[in-house]
């Protein structure tokens, strides 16, 4: 699409070059200029293409089988109460909550001596999220948790499921920690962006603040090398200390500084028609 | 008069009998998808009628004695009730829900009585009455209070309207917040707070980030107050290594329960409150007395309806009324800014536009005539029936509401958060509808750097401190 | 319930008694005070209340037995497309059409020589207004149509029907006029008000313009034997010159002025509670 | 450029094709009941936006080429087409649909400039750019629009908000409609109009009508106008009575086909304008040039969106871009009054609250940005999913937007033509947030008659005309 030219305005387009070079920084959607105060109709326009598209992003079901493939290691699949979208999106109670067969499927799987951790994958609010970044996450990830001689069991891919599932998956395998890579909800740059959920001695109920949370795992994200590192140490931790949650601090160093691949070259999607 | 009594009406031929005082309220409550997932809502339209119609019989005292989560079970309610300011209460103690209402747009009610009558209010009073008013009157009402508070700038005052800038980024990365910090500031954004989010749950990296944003602030000499929103412990901790410090932030919620699901409860707070206000950071302004006192609002707390149902610990309240009791949390401390981030949780609380632009009013009202200095994320998610439309009728009846602030968030898009709020350039819509300006302090510096002109936007001179702080961060 | 009492207001309630006192000419909402300026709150109940019931009214079936008992003449029973109210809310063009059962049903029906009048009851938007008035307006219409020497097929019950069903209907059985008593949108004072749509030359097609319209009829609107002699007077001149719509003026006195049963007491249907 | 390339879009990797212009037009429209049931709607979001980025690119002078109903076909696009004023059109004539959007928004587009593009704009221009607009777009354009005109007095001045007064009765009862009317005047409504819809189809009822409520005005000597809301075959009859006739009411749409529905064409309304004005009852005003001029807008419009739809006659355009080519036939006629019954039909045209606040904003800016005096009645049927929170809504963002005038129903509720719209308590909300006050004339004759003191409502004084008025009719 061509440009809108610029409306008769206050200022010169070379007084805006320094303003639009902020944009190496961040995929934000800065320096977008403005008519009268306005934003300019080509922004309306790309804000309403990226808004379609998350949208989109929300329905999107998990590829179950490509994602398993990906992962390649043992997985068993499970699902929630939550029969579909529409129900998912209304009823949290249900993406909480096992599906009676999964639980079944669980109970029988239950191995001794009972799994150090449950690995849990889940479309959560955007399945392209599990689809593109669970499977870098986990590749990292398990290396460590064997080399840290943890017993780790089959990863668990789980449809429909909202952060809670894991509690009632791991309670049921006896697992000491739960940790779920879930989709975090599309935003209009960031379709799919996973999150990490981490819970020392999970069980039904259990509150947020004994979880700790490791967000915005992508590309243009927290990378996937990043993220699993931050979970090892939480890991490692809170099963060292017994706990999780608002006591359990992530200790590492902070701000991706000791993660040089953390920051990138700003991705925003564009539409093609740019 | 026996509760069966108490808590029934009869409309046509039909009589409808609720099982308490939560029952009524839950089902004199506006459609909302978290009601309805909790089991509240009213099943038809007539049952919602008629819960109305009992509601508005019910002595306003009632909720003085008819406690809804019991004192003994909940320091939220034991909160409410032991502060409780029975003479500031008297002018409408005679009153019930309906009248009450009627009291509030009357000619009685005036910025001065509403300021009087705040501390004798409780939280389920002003649910209570908000559920009889159409969206107008939410407006009327909530534009008659004035909420004045203070740290580095005066926010608040009467026809002003102030905004957060929301500069997060999905890794915390310095350069990049600091882009969109200094885009927020090139649209004179930024007066409430300039406060982010971190992606990151890590005390090191918030003390960079505080630091970073105080360092802008000195270095441009803007009467601003700078936040990283962050769990409050870690807050705690960054005090005691001395960062920079200006506000202290935390989500709160109306049940002792829904606290704990967050992690904090009052003493938590109280401790987090004292360490912040110890380290003296506001200005000084003339207390009107012809002596200065220091800006003393130190706390910024977030709320909105359906975190309590979220974590199961709504105790069989509707949401209206658990985020009305998490705003007497809020007000024990005396917070710079409250914030109802009203669409962000998602479409199981507030299902579409409608319900949004509902909650985001009741919200308003009821945190500004419990005296709280509210403004409001007018917000939603991409899985919520709303879009872009639904935010610029929110914002026009929140403007017309007096609100105190508003997001600034680049382009309206929060790249680490995921949803879309407010833009820098909404505000501006605002600004020329209503003619509203910042906060006084704040306008005064946007015309000394040259951000503004008379109040106008411009580009800033080249040269000015700002333009050369962007020059500089773009040339890397 | 009790009213609220008068909160703090510049005027006595004394005052308001004249203005009060209009009341008895009109059902309309009037001297309904005021606090501030804004509603008070007891009439903001009344009105969330009659929403309510207003609602409730387009939603409820037409008892097609019972309106047939009371009219107490021939009739015969059609529908139109549109399978359910929600359809037939969203869907007009559905409303317009008779199912193809109906259709066959009439075609079947028709005999030579054919009617003069067709005459369709229906629920339209209101299925109470044909339940509570149509059966006195044609008790009085009905002999002044047979009076005057007209055929009048038998009447037709229609469910789920717009107003341009009738045309259809009309057409198959090669009436010259049809005159469709049908359901007003209910008002929040006004739950049952019947509509009487008269057509000249009906057929699928018909533009508005070409039919006449007498509206309001119900007890606290025209009553239903000043809306049938209304309706007997548009049909004889509507055959006499062969035309209806824009055309055709209704000239019988106006402001019922020669209908002394036309204004009565106001019955504003009032919740019980007052 | 081939139609193919014109009317088509990338999305993504997805290439959007459509029909032709109308349908570019109707797909980019935001979502309404009505498009939906004419098969003319986007199917998807993504299409949605697609069409939307194809219909920014195209050339305003497009729409002088490329008619959506045939010049042969339609007297309303003969109008159109001949009615065009080129030279008032030069300003933007180099503009795409986008652009035309950002020039609106931008410092260019004043009062001044836009009162002289208007004739320079077609309906289908406006449309076009409406379906690119925000909902705050549609309130900050439409607000520069300034349309002022005159009968008794003057209409549509910046600042200033109208009321019809609607007292109708289901048996256009004299003393009835004499009741409502006196109770709107005690609110100090009618500024607008004193327009009564009549139940009967019937000239010698109208000239009762007329003739009472005429005595009513100068019996007060309110500087009002009158209008009995029957079909314009019946008005013109009645002037030919010598009724006193002030303004001329007609239903409107924008196609040929569905003016026939109405049982109209533009020589009818050409006669009836005449007819009208030749009474020459309007008041006199000075006219800016030491002389004086009698007020000579002398008809009243009404519109919707689905009215075309509705009879079938649409011609395949979705229901805004016809609702803005009605525009252009009340324009022809320099009417006192356009009026957008927005609500009135049903959901099968606007589903919900969302659909018709969007088309009451977009009706509201069209009809502005075409010249036209556009007031609103903002309304619902009891069959559509809206109440009066979102009437509330509306009402706002609309007064935002400074709209003319709105209606004033007791109690909002027409106990004649089934349907909720706007009180005369409503309008006292609009002017309480916004200050605006009525007519200057009204204003001025609202305080001298003591039915306001200084702008503020009061009760009129005992003995005072409107209070004997009340007092006598009261009396029997
Ligand atoms: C929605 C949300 C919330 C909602 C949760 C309610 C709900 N029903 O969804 C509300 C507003 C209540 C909330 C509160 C808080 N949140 Co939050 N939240 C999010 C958000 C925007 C989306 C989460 C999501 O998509 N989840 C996926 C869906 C499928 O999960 P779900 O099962 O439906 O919902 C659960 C999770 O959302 C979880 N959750 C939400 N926030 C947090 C925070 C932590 C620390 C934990 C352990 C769990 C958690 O609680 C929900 C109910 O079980 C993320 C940002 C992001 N991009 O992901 C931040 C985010 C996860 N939250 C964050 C924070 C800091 C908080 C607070 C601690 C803030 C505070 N100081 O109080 C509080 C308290 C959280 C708690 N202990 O309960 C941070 C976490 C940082 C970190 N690495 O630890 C994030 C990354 C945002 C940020 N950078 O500020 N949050
Ligand atoms: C809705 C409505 C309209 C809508 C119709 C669109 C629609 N799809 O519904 C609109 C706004 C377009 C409209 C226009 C007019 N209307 Co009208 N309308 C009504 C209203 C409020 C409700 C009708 C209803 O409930 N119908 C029942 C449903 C089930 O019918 P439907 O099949 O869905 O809809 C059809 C009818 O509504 C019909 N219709 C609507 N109005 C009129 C008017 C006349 C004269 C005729 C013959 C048919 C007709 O057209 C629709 C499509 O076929 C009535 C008032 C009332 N209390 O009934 C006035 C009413 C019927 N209308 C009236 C008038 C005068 C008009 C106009 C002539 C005004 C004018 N001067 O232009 C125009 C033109 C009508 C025409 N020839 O097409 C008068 C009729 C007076 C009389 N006794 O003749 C009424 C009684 C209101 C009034 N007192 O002013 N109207």
């Amino acid at each position: 699409m061509s440009e809108s030219p610029k409306v008769p305005d206050l200022f010169r387009p070379e007084d805006l070059t320094p303003w639009e070079r902020l944009r190496q920084y961040t995929d934000a959607r800065i320096a977008l200029g403005r008519v009268g105060t306005s934003l300019p109709t080509a922004e309306v326009l790309k804000f309403g293409q990226a808004h379609a598209l998350a949208r989109d992003a929300v329905h999107t079901e998990l590829e179950v089988g490509a994602l398993a493939e990906a992962l390649a290691v043992d997985t068993v699949v499970v699902r929630s109460q939550a029969a579909h979208r529409s129900d998912y999106l209304r009823r949290p109670d249900l993406g909480r909550t096992l599906h009676p067969e999964s639980a079944h499927l669980l109970r029988v799987q239950r191995s001794q001596p009972p799994p150090d951790i449950l690995i849990m994958v889940s479309d959560g609010l955007s399945a392209l999220s599990a689809q593109r970044q669970a499977a870098a996450v986990l590749h990292t990830l398990l290396p460590g948790l064997h080399a840290a001689g943890l017993r780790v069991a089959p990863v668990l891919i789980a449809t429909q499921a909202r952060v809670a599932l894991a509690d009632e998956a791991a309670a049921l395998l006896g697992a000491r920690l739960a940790l779920h890579l879930i989709g975090e909800r599309p935003g209009l740059s960031s379709p799919d962006s996973l999150g990490a959920y981490l819970t020392f001695d999970p069980r039904p109920g259990t509150l947020d603040s004994a979880r700790n949370c490791v967000s915005n795992i992508r590309p243009a994200g927290l990378n996937a090398g990043a993220a699993a590192r931050r979970l090892l140490g939480l890991t490692v931790e809170a099963l060292r200390r017994g706990l999780s949650g608002v006591e359990l601090k992530d200790s590492d160093g902070g701000l991706g500084g000791g993660e040089p691949d953390a920051v990138r070259e700003p991705q925003r999607p564009r539409p093609a028609s740019d | 008069m026996s509760n069966a009594t108490l808590y029934s009406a009869t409309l046509g031929r039909t009589h409808h009998r609720f099982a308490d005082l939560k029952d009524v309220l839950a089902k004199a409550s506006p459609r909302k998808a978290g009601d309805e997932l909790a089991g509240l809502a009213a099943r038809s339209a007539e049952e919602r009628e008629a819960a109305r119609l009992c509601l508005s019989e019910l002595p306003l005292t009632l909720f003085l004695e008819d406690l809804l989560i019991p004192y003994e079970d909940d320091e939220v309610t034991r909160l409410i009730v032991d502060s409780h300011d029975a003479a500031a209460f008297a002018p409408v103690a005679g009153l019930n829900v309906g009248q009450f209402r009627d009291w509030l747009l009357s000619e009685a009610a005036t910025t001065q009585t509403l300021r009087a009558l705040a501390p004798g209010l409780t939280p389920e009073m002003v649910a209570a009455v908000c559920k009889l008013m159409r969206n107008q009157d939410l407006v009327l009402v909530a534009r008659k209070c004035e909420v004045i508070t203070r740290f580095r700038n005066t926010l608040g005052r009467r026809g002003h309207f102030s905004t957060r800038l929301q500069p997060n980024h999905p890794t915390d990365d310095l350069r990049g917040i600091l882009a969109s910090t200094l885009d927020g500031l090139m649209f004179g954004a930024g007066d409430a707070v300039i406060g982010v989010n971190p992606a990151l749950d890590n005390v090191d990296a918030c003390v960079r980030l505080l630091t970073l944003l105080d360092d802008l602030r000195q270095g441009l000499g803007a009467p601003v107050q700078s936040c990283v929103l962050t769990h409050v412990t870690n807050t705690v901790q960054a005090i005691e290594r001395g960062a920079p410090v200006d506000l202290v932030f935390q989500s709160v919620a109306g049940t002792q329960g829904a606290n704990a699901g967050f992690g904090i409860n009052l003493a938590l707070l109280t401790e987090a409150h004292a360490a912040a206000q110890s380290l003296g950071r506001g200005s000084l302004f003339a207390d009107g007395q012809g002596g200065m006192q220091r800006g003393q609002n130190v706390m910024y707390f977030e709320t909105g309806q359906g975190s309590a149902l979220s974590s199961g610990t709504h105790a069989g309240l509707d949401q209206q009324t658990a985020e009305a009791r998490a705003y007497a949390v809020a007000r024990a401390y005396s917070p710079l800014l409250v914030n109802t981030v009203v669409g962000f949780i998602g479409p199981e609380y507030l299902y579409d536009g409608k319900q949004i632009v509902r909650a985001g009013l009741e919200d308003h009202c009821c945190g500004k005539l419990l005296g709280l200095p509210m403004g409001c994320d007018i917000c939603y998610t991409n899985h919520a029936e709303a879009d872009s439309d639904d935010m610029d009728t929110l914002l026009t009846l929140l403007a017309a509401a007096g609100v105190t602030f508003i997001m600034g968030v680049p382009g309206a898009d929060d790249i680490m958060l995921g949803y879309q709020s407010t833009s820098f350039h909404d505000a501006w819509y605002v600004r020329s509808v209503f003619g509203y300006p910042p906060a006084p302090e704040f306008a005064a510096w946007l015309d000394s750097a040259g951000i503004t002109r008379a109040g106008q936007l411009q580009l800033p001179p080249i040269g000015s401190p700002l333009r050369e702080q962007v020059r500089q961060l773009g040339a890397g």
